[in-house]
């Protein structure tokens, strides 16, 4: 990474998103709910609304003008897509309609073609529930099992035990690239090195990371990569998923419909090649377009100055909420992102987010879809504030004020 | 302990309170009004799920008073403890009949507490409403957890 | 029906669909390719923009106030839809991704709970492969069998021989209710009442339907019914399934993820109700929050104006178009939407649409996705113009004038 | 029939004809100056698949004539007729070299004909371009189909 990252005009960054110039409950808001989705910059819903009002058609089998456009549009959205996370080539890219869609459709195709009884699947201790729940499915339909990589108590992978858990019988290993629960970004190519090496299928959960992280599938070395379209500032109810030519070639189809086949007959029916082939039914035409542009929009920025601010939030944030008398921070690890995931002793989570939401601050509690790291961590839910680009040094503030004013509300 | 106050009372003192932390307060206060549930009573057939809190709630009616609703609950979140509170106020002590006819929704609404209301069936208040609304449509009384 | 429908003012109805207000190559748009997608009408445009500018936020599990309101759009969407279809119950409504997706739910969870070896589904000749491919795949899967209701020479269900091919075996029936590629609407009541008499799951593939037809799941009598948002004037991305309440609860889950769950452990995993339990993952909630919308403007339209100006385009348009010498018109179904589709003697049908695509005109040809029915009329494409509530008798003049040069120019 | 025009004359043909009913007259034209293909040839291994209408394609390198492509197709569709002859003007005839460094796509778009290479890979022309690449990247001749 460059060494003198340039300073982010957070300001202007922040004015292209127009939901964020709202106050609630009569005070401005301050939005910390950002793991669960991203606000959208302008540009994203200008696109889809582009779309509907001068090229909406349906795509690939239309010889009409809007249908062309719609089609050109589309496929020039893979080819965005396939840029920003540099794949060879943008037929390595499916649109599904997000991260969970996608685990489920390589869950689904790859316990249908490559899992057998005896086989192994690696996950980790800190997987969401969209990457256990399909492969617990998966596993359960075939005879296959899970193993599952510890988590280390400050909130990192332990991948010393991660290789001892790889075997011969491991065939596919799925991990999350950042934690969406403690904000760790763990060492994902090491984690693909090792299902390499031992050679199973990798598969990397990059929700979190889309918003986050640059992405390269080449450098990273994975097969798979799954991103959500609503956590990278694009629309909701769309995701893409790389996968690697000759992988995504070996896979049989998922879904069965229009446009994934090549000929239909009550006799039997032939399939088309990748990406066709796992696209059945009218895509998501607009949400493709919209994802498209986020990440347009997040190529354009600065991507060292981004790091630089995300990790000055995660820093004073940090150290600011640890001053708070009986504050639980899970997730200490050095490479985070600015997820600060808390429980302050006495105080239901439950209880902390309505107050803070009279101060205007969104943040989340709950499980996170993450309840088995709950349980690793010995508690059943937690409160969690994840910043993002467009969030200031004085929202941390304002967010600080309000858990102190809550803290001594609650337990007052 | 005093018991939970009348539902009148609870509008009257929200209505009452014109700022959002003394209505806060108020309704951690209502919470502690909940007689306590025994821990040997928050079983897991009792447990009320969708809530990001803990819900137990027991409920039936009664043989001896003229078949009237009674409520026993619990949670370990204050906040979730003051809805409880309400609930109990709206239906604990009425007969199968005047349950079916009360708007709880409309109630929480007027209180300002909708926003615990919303996600039907994924939510802790929405899916307590549900369970006293499926008794009092089923007008059979079940012994503990119905 | 009441007797005297009233005007409709279609002057106003077009004026809300903003894409229809276009030239292209020079001409005034005409969209005749309704049946592949509808245009959205601007109050469905503004839905969406208006929940990314002020309300974005994932459902269910906030505290927030953005997050209520997202969680509150999102459920009234359901109720909406739940309405437009005269369901008992909102959590009869479970929102996927389009009909193919809605028709995979089916046949997965019903292949793994419902059909077993030697087991009948009964399908029909006039499917879209949305609803052929994924019974393919399913029957395959378990050992059942596909039995084809034939179609007659003008494009109707043969529902004699569909009696015959009832069995004690067959344990669901899906069908089209009206057909993308003739137009027939389908006497879906006679083939749901077919269905349940012999204890089989009757499913309603109403992609088309949705546009054109009052839909009343308790009329007709199906446990299943799926609805596509793109056809009817609502977003791309975004489907609505119907389910009969025990039929939904006796259904093992699809995909596995967040939501859908009620806890997650990696010794086992127990499953949310429905709707819950088929929504794995961040839905599209914009998308369902616009398709609710368009339901609404469906809603709010006269439907029997709409029936008779829509019977009116289908007269004139089919009375001219045989005037075109040469024309075949499939599907003369005396009960049909304006859907016409045709060839023209030694002409091939791809030849046709960029000609008529230079008058402005928009049609569509191939096999749309029908190519059982295909193979039934002996043809192996056809050109489609498909008519909706917005378009004009003036349309379908432009129509015929172009479709009579095409063939001057093409002929030679 | 004197076989298909060069590249050059079909590009100032093109520009010359200004009003699109003579440019698609023009192209419906040039696909009658494509060699037939006997129905023989026409098998389901020179089949190109992801186009509406039937196109068949073989293509190979020439022994005897410096391994130059050459290049037999056939459409049951005009147009798609019309586009094999302007295929085989940019590719017929030219070394794996050559081929290499042409930009059929730009040809396309500059004869206005873009519209029919949308949908890469699901398209008649875009996967005929492709097969005409697969086989000039590869270098080696293969008998009939390649
Ligand atoms: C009759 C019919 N069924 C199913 C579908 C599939 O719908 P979708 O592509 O929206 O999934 C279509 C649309 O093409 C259709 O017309
Ligand atoms: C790490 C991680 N994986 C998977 C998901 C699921 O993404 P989606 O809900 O968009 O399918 C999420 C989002 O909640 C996440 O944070």
């Amino acid at each position: 990474m460059p060494s003198t990252p340039t300073a982010l005009d957070i300001a202007s960054i922040r004015g292209q998103f127009p939901a964020l110039d709202q106050q609630v409950h009569g005070k401005p808001l301050v939005y910390l709910d950002n793991a669960a989705t991203t606000q959208k910059p302008q540009c994203v819903i200008d696109a889809v609304v582009n779309f509907y009002t001068s090229s909406n058609a349906n795509v690939h089998r239309g010889l009409h003008e809007l249908s062309a456009r719609a089609t050109k549009a589309y496929e020039a959205a893979r080819a965005q897509i396939a840029s920003f996370v540099n794949a060879d080539a943008a037929a390595e890219i499916i649109f599904t309609s997000g991260v969970t869609d996608s685990l489920n459709l390589l869950a689904s195709t790859l316990g249908a073609s490559t899992l057998a009884e005896g086989d192994r699947v690696l996950l980790t201790h800190m997987e969401h529930h969209s990457n256990i729940v399909p492969w617990q499915m998966a596993c359960e339909r075939v005879g296959a099992h899970i193993d599952v990589i510890p988590v280390t108590d400050i909130g990192e992978l332990d991948l010393q035990a991660a290789a001892d858990l790889v075997g011969p019988q491991t065939k596919v290993v799925s991990c999350v690239w950042v934690s969406n629960a403690l904000g760790t970004v763990n060492d994902i190519a090491a984690v693909c090195r090792l299902a390499a090496n031992a050679g199973a299928i990798s598969i990397v959960d990059a929700a979190q990371a889309g918003a986050h992280v640059p992405i390269d599938v080449q450098e990273i070395g994975c097969d798979f990569l799954a991103l959500s379209g609503h956590k990278m500032y694009g629309p909701t109810g769309i995701g893409a998923l790389f996968g690697k030519r000759e992988r995504l070639e070996a896979l049989p189809p998922y879904k069965g419909g229009g446009e994934m086949i090549q000929s239909v007959s009550f006799a039997g029916t032939t399939y088309a090649a990748p990406p066709a082939r796992f696209e059945a039914g009218t895509p998501n035409i607009a949400g493709a377009i919209g994802m498209a542009e986020a990440a347009r929009f997040l190529a354009s920025l600065d991507r060292d100055a981004i790091h630089a601010h995300e990790a000055a939030l995660n820093q004073i944030a940090t150290e600011s909420i640890l001053q708070i008398e009986g504050v639980q921070l899970f997730g200490r690890s050095a490479n985070k992102v600015p997820i600060l995931t808390f429980n302050i002793d006495g105080i239901h989570p439950y209880d902390l987010a309505p107050v803070l939401d009279h101060y205007g601050v969104a943040i989340r509690t709950g499980h996170h879809c993450t309840q088995p790291l709950m349980d690793r961590l010995g508690i059943s839910a937690a409160a969690r504030a994840s910043f993002t680009i467009y969030n200031t040094r004085e929202e941390v503030d304002v967010f600080i004020h309000a858990l102190t004013r809550a803290r001594q509300l609650l337990l007052g | 302990m005093t018991g939970v106050p009348p539902l009148d009372e609870i509008i009257e003192t929200f209505e009452v309170l014109d700022d959002w932390e003394n209505r806060f307060e108020y309704l951690i206060d209502l919470g502690k009004t909940v007689p306590i549930l025994p821990l040997s009573e928050r079983t897991e057939d009792a447990r009320v799920h969708g809530c990001q809190a803990q819900v137990w709630l027991r409920l039936g009616l009664d043989d001896q008073n003229d078949h009237r609703i009674w409520i026993r609950a619990a949670s370990d979140a204050h906040i979730v403890q003051g809805l409880i509170a309400i609930v109990m106020a709206i239906y604990a002590g009425r007969t199968t009949n005047e349950a079916r006819t009360v708007d709880a929704e409309a109630i929480f609404r007027k209180l300002d507490l909708e926003a615990h209301l919303s996600g039907t069936r994924r939510n802790g208040l929405a899916a307590m409403i549900a369970r006293v609304r499926n008794l009092a449509a089923h007008q059979t009384a079940v012994g503990g957890d119905a």
